[in-house]
């Protein structure tokens, strides 16, 4: 059951290789795989929430020969939505008139496969396979993607993931070398009771590898330039999806695997975190044109995802995911709002905006419910101070941009009324999810107690 | 035996970075080649370190290392193609490959 | 190129790819697997390639179906491990069994990985003989 | 608490009227002017309904997860505010249906009609939504919705640059501070376990002071009330029914509903901070000029006194005295907007003398003004009485505080009206259609109905009090409440005299303090940040961007940072056989080659070098035993080589390429660095001791031989699909960016 997302991603995207992605046709046939992979996932979700734990061994092997595949909550609880977003961004874009690349639908479904992967894999080595093939699809999508001059980009962006790449391959040889196995629940009782104390230097290797996924501050020089110069779908796809693998990598492995490296790295979250929002915000209040406002919203945005791990235990991991939950699909909306024209994208910014800032009724709120529920347990006054400071910070930037991109540029060409349709439809989603916050939490929740081992 | 094996990772991993700060994009991706044959060279070292393997055959190092190596090596294989087709639309569209002229602060 | 290099070339063409299939073959037994077959075959291409320039290369290779090659072989690899997910449910799982007996054809143990390898390998050559094929033109045109 | 209709009705009817006179307005102004009219009054009515039925309560499973319940109950406090929003909300609906026609056919904009409908119902809806709440989130939830929502009226012509400035000026103060809300929504629910304000017993001093800051800055009390003079740019009827009865009320009304649970030493802060707003609101009112300048200074006043109320905990006279304060400053605020409308002034020093050419609406107004002011035979008189009967047992001081308040108000109540209709007759009016005078008479009458038994409003506001109904009437006596009224009249006469000589002296000191007010530290602090923004960029730009080796030394610390809390970690060189000499050679060649790389002059020679490297290491990989990995190293340097030189070979040689590399100090302690990075993790990770591996269970399982081989082709078979999926894609993504060029697609 948990190998059927795989066998659509591969399967499509075998079949979209070989066709011409220019096409219409062909793009709405990647859309319906990946709608197919949403809906395979979202049936993992229902076992997951029955309480059985859906998993497989490739190729029949016993435990720690094959390649285990495994359906947990913090795995599904990314799985669904992240395949939700790029469906939904596919679903815009083709609706604007598709992707221009031969290979670009392709590449779309590889994507989802790469990123199907990562979430669903008990296995090391063959995370860091599946973080290859999305990061590869990216690297793609970006140079096809982007236009004459701004294929620069493509490099900046390849060349520091590369980067990134090397170091989560040396810190995966790290962790084989001192546990001898590559299954990450193996891995992490290993590590537990090794004598030597946890590989801090394997675990630190490991957060380079995810703060440069994500931006983080010391890590973020690639991130602006690379997101306000590609095109609105691979922009919205790089910051609302990609940037997942870093949260889901720093929860996976600072949360299940090396819980103790996590716990000894905690001052070190705190301090980057609040620097990445303090600086992001800044930076993003510094720019003018929209898409690097919003490059520098997504860094900052991302830095409460740090505050929420540095404060750790079940409020903080809870904190976490649903931060990461927000900046997702609020960074897609607004990126693929930025990137069209016409009537009714001014309320849909209007909601991404009111994410960020986290004004109700918009999903924003909750995550710095959450955050600050984490902050008082953690009893730390002065987090919830600089959080408001945050807050505060990107009201100003967020509003000063909808102000500037939709009450004093007058758009002269309208994109196709359909698109525009559906952007609405993807801000209602972002509404509905503030007013109920039931599946965001309540998946926090089990994410929480699953990596704090604590009573279900 | 370990020292040795350190030493080389590091001059590789230092040429490597060294070559990624210059300003000229063809050396900047042969730094990546490099930092990539470093980090294969460091997954090798982790399968030597350990007792050695088999019996009849010459004892060769550990196999699923050796495994890790080959996948990262046809990765990076992909990878470097790939990075060096965007450098040669990159130059196709700016006409130079010195990173300077093509950083215009953005 | 002088005639010596192509008349050297395209002796060792052949015997080339006697070697790839040695590889791709002997991969449960000794070293070599599909990638090496495929790096081999891709090699001895690309010399001809170099030694004959395009035109002369396409009359000896099917250089055409390169890109056709690679897909077949990406279909064979996606193949193994979809079409066992969807028999009994375990993606990649070879026939015959460790366990079940082994169909000899001489030395060779004949199982499904065998397959699984000659697709890696009709990707790899696939792939990088398009790649350089593609790179000729590019070169050729823009001189 | 009663079924769930009566607060069900009205909030249903509330959210749906913005959407449906969004859609039924598409077919022209008119149309949606008149939905949007008979929504409002439809809610009216239901709450009334819902108030005679004896209220209701709503509840539904909101987040389990956290055991939260969305809970709505209509109480006295919810129904008092709740009909003052509807109410005053369909007076204002009623006359901005022309008023609106004529601002925005000026402008070109009149399809823009029906969303400035649509926004005033959908905030008089967030008001029911707030007024109902029972629930801590809830309330934060709306509370923060009327702050967009204001901002979305406030620069409802947004071409204009002051008109979105003092939008994000009131966004930034309302909504920022709405966040401190919500962390002590957090606090509460960590402190008391639930978020229902029922079951809460007291709120701990800190959470009371986290609430205590927003709800001052939405009633635009000192220090946070510079937003509301500027808000003033917004159209007359979104400060006729946001910044009189319903948004300013917001703030007040958080403080009614928690009340009962806020700890004593925080309530009676609030009685200082009220007569300073009062003080300072009346200097605003007798210094401005504009006319809506000086009512917004008076609300400011006027919920000064209601923080007074509340400080002094009369919860019952607090709603009382807004629901009063509402019907008088509206019906001002819209008399302000008629009076631009029928002749084109904004400010008192432009107009004079209107009485006789607009005798209904100043015969109206005279009555909305001596509502204000609290002139007996209004509803107004019961307002201050309220608020000297609060006062009269707290001690002199107060009292005297009480009646000094009630003379400015008198004041600036009678600089207003006699400002605009009496005097000197410096500009000609145009005759003032009906529908913008009929409003103003409808709140005057009720006024004046009021003056009569309170219009009901004393049993309502009794019921918000949780208490009997008001005891308010009229005792021909000598209490203290009649002396202290007749003292305010008497003073507000003299004061009224006097402001012709104060007038050019307040106006001066309004405007010093103008620049050393909270306004201007507002506006300092937002031209900081931007400027510290830019400079912040600038260094970003200039030192981080271009390069890489500002990731490289944050990484190395990383990792120093995590040696260092090892530093017990033994290390040990390793022993040296005599059989490893062929593997220290091949090292020490890679090695060597790796730094030739650097210095090589042209590319061709580069490639080579790479190559040399790329073979000894393949050499090394054999050495270390690994002979299926060297086999693959050595064929993938070879085709490497053949692309690389494909690549390579069309760029122009380097020399006229590269110029010389940026600060080579920097590039040279950079790789320094990273070097050093490697060589500690490679050489801490190689001397922990052995670990029993998988490994030997695969050779177990693979009989010893091409276990290599059967680990990629079988066992660990899914790696190796991933791969060349991998693999497959980058040669297909390189294959279509070498296309010859071409126009790639169509736009």
């Amino acid at each position: 059951m948990i190998f059927v997302p795989f066998a659509i991603g591969w399967i499509a995207s075998l079949v979209l290789l070989a066709l011409d992605g220019t096409k219409r046709w062909v793009s709405w046939l990647a859309l319906a795989a990946i709608l197919g992979m949403f809906a395979a996932a979202v049936a993992l979700l229902v076992q997951v929430a029955d309480g059985l734990e859906p998993s497989l061994i490739s190729g029949g092997w016993p435990g720690g020969i094959g390649i285990r595949l495994r359906a947990d909550w913090l795995g599904v609880g990314f799985a669904v939505p992240v395949l939700g977003i790029i469906a939904a961004i596919l679903f815009i874009e083709n609706l604007r008139g598709g992707l221009r690349a031969r290979i670009g639908p392709a590449l779309m479904v590889l994507v989802s496969l790469g990123l199907t992967g990562v979430f669903l894999t008990a296995d090391a080595f063959n995370f860091y396979v599946f973080f290859e093939l999305s990061m590869g699809s990216a690297f793609a999508i970006t140079a096809l993607g982007t236009r004459g001059k701004h294929v620069r980009v493509a490099a900046t962006f390849m060349v520091t993931n590369l980067l990134g790449s090397v170091l989560f391959l040396i810190a995966v040889g790290g962790l084989y070398h001192a546990t001898g196995s590559l299954d990450m629940p193996v891995v992490a009782e290993r590590l537990g009771v090794d004598p030597v104390g946890p590989p801090l230097v394997v675990a630190s290797l490991l957060l380079a590898a995810f703060l440069l996924k994500l931006g983080i501050f010391p890590f973020h020089f690639w991130v602006p330039p690379v997101y306000s110069e590609t095109r609105a779908p691979a922009a919205a796809l790089l910051a609302g999806v990609l940037a997942n693998i870093g949260s889901y990598g720093l929860l996976r492995f600072g949360g299940e695997v090396m819980p103790d490296a996590l716990q000894a790295g905690r001052g070190l979250l705190l301090v980057i975190g609040a620097a990445t929002i303090l600086i992001g915000s800044l930076l993003a209040i510094s720019r003018q044109p929209v898409a690097e406002i919003l490059a520098y919203s997504s860094i900052a945005q991302n830095g409460y995802i740090l505050v929420a791990l540095g404060i750790g235990g079940r409020a903080g991991f809870a904190a976490a995911y649903v931060y990461a939950m927000v900046n997702s699909i609020g960074k897609a909306l607004l990126f693929t709002t930025a990137g069209t024209r016409g009537p009714l994208l001014g309320g849909a910014f209007l909601v991404g905006a009111m994410s960020t800032a986290g004004l109700p009724p918009a999903l924003g709120f909750i995550g710095k419910l959450a955050l600050f529920r984490a902050a008082w347990e953690g009893a730390e006054p002065w987090l919830v101070a600089w959080i408001v400071g945050g807050a505060l910070l990107a009201f100003l930037y967020m509003f000063q941009a909808f102000q500037q991109r939709f009450w004093m540029a007058r758009d002269e060409e309208h994109s196709v009324p359909a698109a525009r349709v559906a952007i609405a439809l993807f801000a209602m989603v972002a509404l509905a999810l503030g007013v109920w916050p039931e599946p965001l939490l309540g998946t926090g929740a089990q994410i929480a107690s699953l990596l704090v081992g604590g009573p279900r | 035996m370990n020292l040795a094996l350190a030493l080389c990772v590091a001059v590789l991993f230092g040429a490597g970075i060294r070559l990624m700060l210059d300003r000229d994009l063809v050396r900047i991706a042969a730094g990546t080649i490099l930092v990539s044959n470093a980090a294969n060279l460091f997954l090798m070292s982790a399968g030597t370190g350990g007792p050695a393997v088999g019996q009849g055959q010459p004892t060769s190092s550990d196999p699923l290392v050796q495994a890790l190596v080959l996948t990262s090596l046809v990765i990076t294989f992909g990878f470097t193609s790939l990075l060096f087709s965007i450098l040669h639309a990159i130059f196709r569209a700016w006409g130079t490959l010195d990173s300077r002229e093509i950083d215009r602060p953005g | 190129m002088t005639p010596l290099v192509q008349g050297v070339v395209r002796v060792l063409f052949l015997p080339s790819l006697v070697v790839a299939t040695a590889f791709c073959v002997k991969g449960s037994t000794g070293t070599g697997d599909g990638f090496s077959a495929g790096l081999v075959a891709a090699i001895a291409s690309s010399l001809v390639l170099l030694a004959f320039g395009l035109r002369e290369a396409r009359r000896i290779l099917p250089l055409r179906h390169a890109s056709a090659a690679a897909g077949i072989g990406l279909l064979v690899v996606v193949g193994s491990a979809v079409v066992p997910a969807a028999l009994d449910g375990i993606p990649l799982e070879h026939f015959p069994r460790v366990e079940a007996e082994v169909v000899q054809l001489g030395a060779l143990a004949v199982n499904s990985s065998l397959l699984f390898d000659a697709g890696i390998a009709a990707v790899v050559a696939g792939g990088v003989v398009f790649i350089l094929e593609r790179a000729a033109t590019v070169r050729g045109r823009e001189g | 608490m009663g079924s769930p209709l009566p607060v069900l009705a009205p909030l249903a009817v509330a959210f749906v009227s913005p959407l449906l006179t969004w859609t039924v307005g598409r077919s022209g102004p008119r149309a949606a002017h008149r939905t949007a009219v008979a929504c409002a009054l439809l809610t009216f009515a239901l709450l009334l309904w819902g108030y005679l039925v004896g209220g209701g309560e709503w509840a539904l499973p909101w987040v389990p997860a956290w055991g939260l319940e969305a809970r709505f109950a209509l109480d006295g406090l919810a129904t008092l505010y709740g009909l003052v929003a509807a109410g005053i909300g369909a007076v204002v609906i009623l006359y901005s249906g022309r008023y609106i026609e004529d601002h925005l056919r000026g402008k070109g904009r009149l399809r823009e009609a029906r969303r400035f409908h649509a926004l005033l119902l959908l905030f008089l809806a967030a008001m029911l939504g707030l007024a109902t709440a029972q629930d801590l989130l809830l309330l934060f939830l709306f509370f923060d919705l009327t702050a967009l929502v204001s901002y979305l009226l406030i620069a409802f012509d947004h071409e204009e640059e002051d008109a979105r400035s003092a939008g994000l000026t009131a966004l930034l103060v309302t909504a920022g501070s709405g966040v401190l809300l919500l962390a002590a929504v957090a606090w509460a629910w960590l402190d008391s376990g639930t978020l229902r304000i029922a079951d809460i017993a007291v709120l701990p001093a800190g959470v009371a002071v986290l609430v205590a800051i927003p709800a001052a800055a939405k009633s635009a009390q000192v220090p946070l009330h510079f937003w509301l003079p500027r808000a003033m740019i917004a159209p007359t009827p979104v400060s006729a029914f946001l910044h009189s009865a319903a948004m300013v009320a917001a703030g007040v009304f958080l403080i009614s509903r928690l009340h009962p649970i806020l700890p004593a030493e925080v309530l009676v802060a609030l009685v200082p901070l009220g007569f300073v707003s009062i003080l300072v609101g009346g200097l605003i009112a007798f210094s401005a000029d504009p006319f809506k300048r000086i009512l917004a200074g008076s609300t400011i006043a006027q919920y000064g006194y209601v923080m007074v109320l509340l400080g002094l905990g009369d919860v019952a006279g607090a709603s009382f005295f807004v629901a009063a304060h509402a019907l008088a400053k509206s019906a001002l605020f819209l008399t302000a907007g008629t009076v631009t409308e029928a002749t084109g002034e904004r400010s008192l020093s432009a107009v004079g003398g209107l009485a006789r050419e607009l005798p209904v609406l100043a015969a109206a107004s005279l009555v909305a003004a001596a509502g204000l002011a609290g002139v007996p035979l209004t509803l107004g008189f019961f307002k201050d009485e309220v608020f000297f009967t609060a006062l009269a047992e707290r001690g002199a001081l107060l009292v005297a505080l009480g009646v000094a308040s009630t003379i400015t108000t008198l004041a600036y109540a009678a600089r207003f009206w006699a400002g605009i209709f009496l005097g000197p007759r410096r500009r000609p009016a145009a005759r003032a259609p009906v529908t913008l005078v009929f409003p103003v008479v409808l709140l005057a009458l009720l006024l004046l109905a009021g003056g009569w038994d309170a219009i009901g409003l004393r049993a309502i506001a009794g019921k918000a009090g949780a208490g009997g109904p008001l005891a308010l009437a009229y005792h021909l006596d000598l209490r203290l409440q009649n002396l202290l009224a007749l003292a305010t009249f008497l003073g507000g006469a003299i004061l009224f005299v006097a402001l012709r000589w104060l007038q050019p002296a307040l106006g001066r000191l309004v405007s010093a303090t103008g620049r050393i007010g909270p306004g201007a530290i507002f506006d300092l602090l937002v031209a900081t940040v931007g400027r510290a923004a830019r400079v912040l960029h600038g260094v970003d730009v200039r030192l981080l961007r271009p390069r890489l080796a500002h990731t490289l030394i944050p990484m190395a610390a990383l990792v120093a940072l995590a040696f260092f809390n090892q530093w017990h970690a033994a290390f040990d060189a390793g022993k040296i056989l005599r059989a490893d000499i062929p593997v220290f050679v091949g090292l020490a060649v890679a090695a060597g080659g790796a730094i030739a790389t650097i210095s090589t002059a042209s590319d061709t020679a580069m490639v080579m070098t790479l190559t040399v490297v790329g073979f000894t290491l393949a050499a090394l990989f054999a050495l270390l035993r690994a002979p299926d990995v060297a086999l693959v190293a050595a064929l993938v340097e070879t085709t490497f080589t053949i692309l690389l030189l494909a690549f390579v070979m069309p760029l122009p040689s380097r020399s006229e390429r590269a110029a010389p590399t940026r600060s080579p100090w920097l590039v040279g302690t950079s790789s320094v660095l990273a070097a050093g990075f490697a060589f500690v993790v490679t050489w801490e990770m190689l001397s922990r001791p052995a670990v029993q591996s998988v490994a030997t269970r695969y050779t177990e399982l693979a009989r010893g031989e091409g276990v290599v081989g059967k680990i990629l082709a079988d066992y660990r078979g899914l790696d190796t699909v991933g791969e060349t999926t991998v693999l497959a894609l980058s040669l297909a993504s390189v294959a279509t960016l070498m296309r010859p060029r071409r126009k790639r697609g169509r736009r």
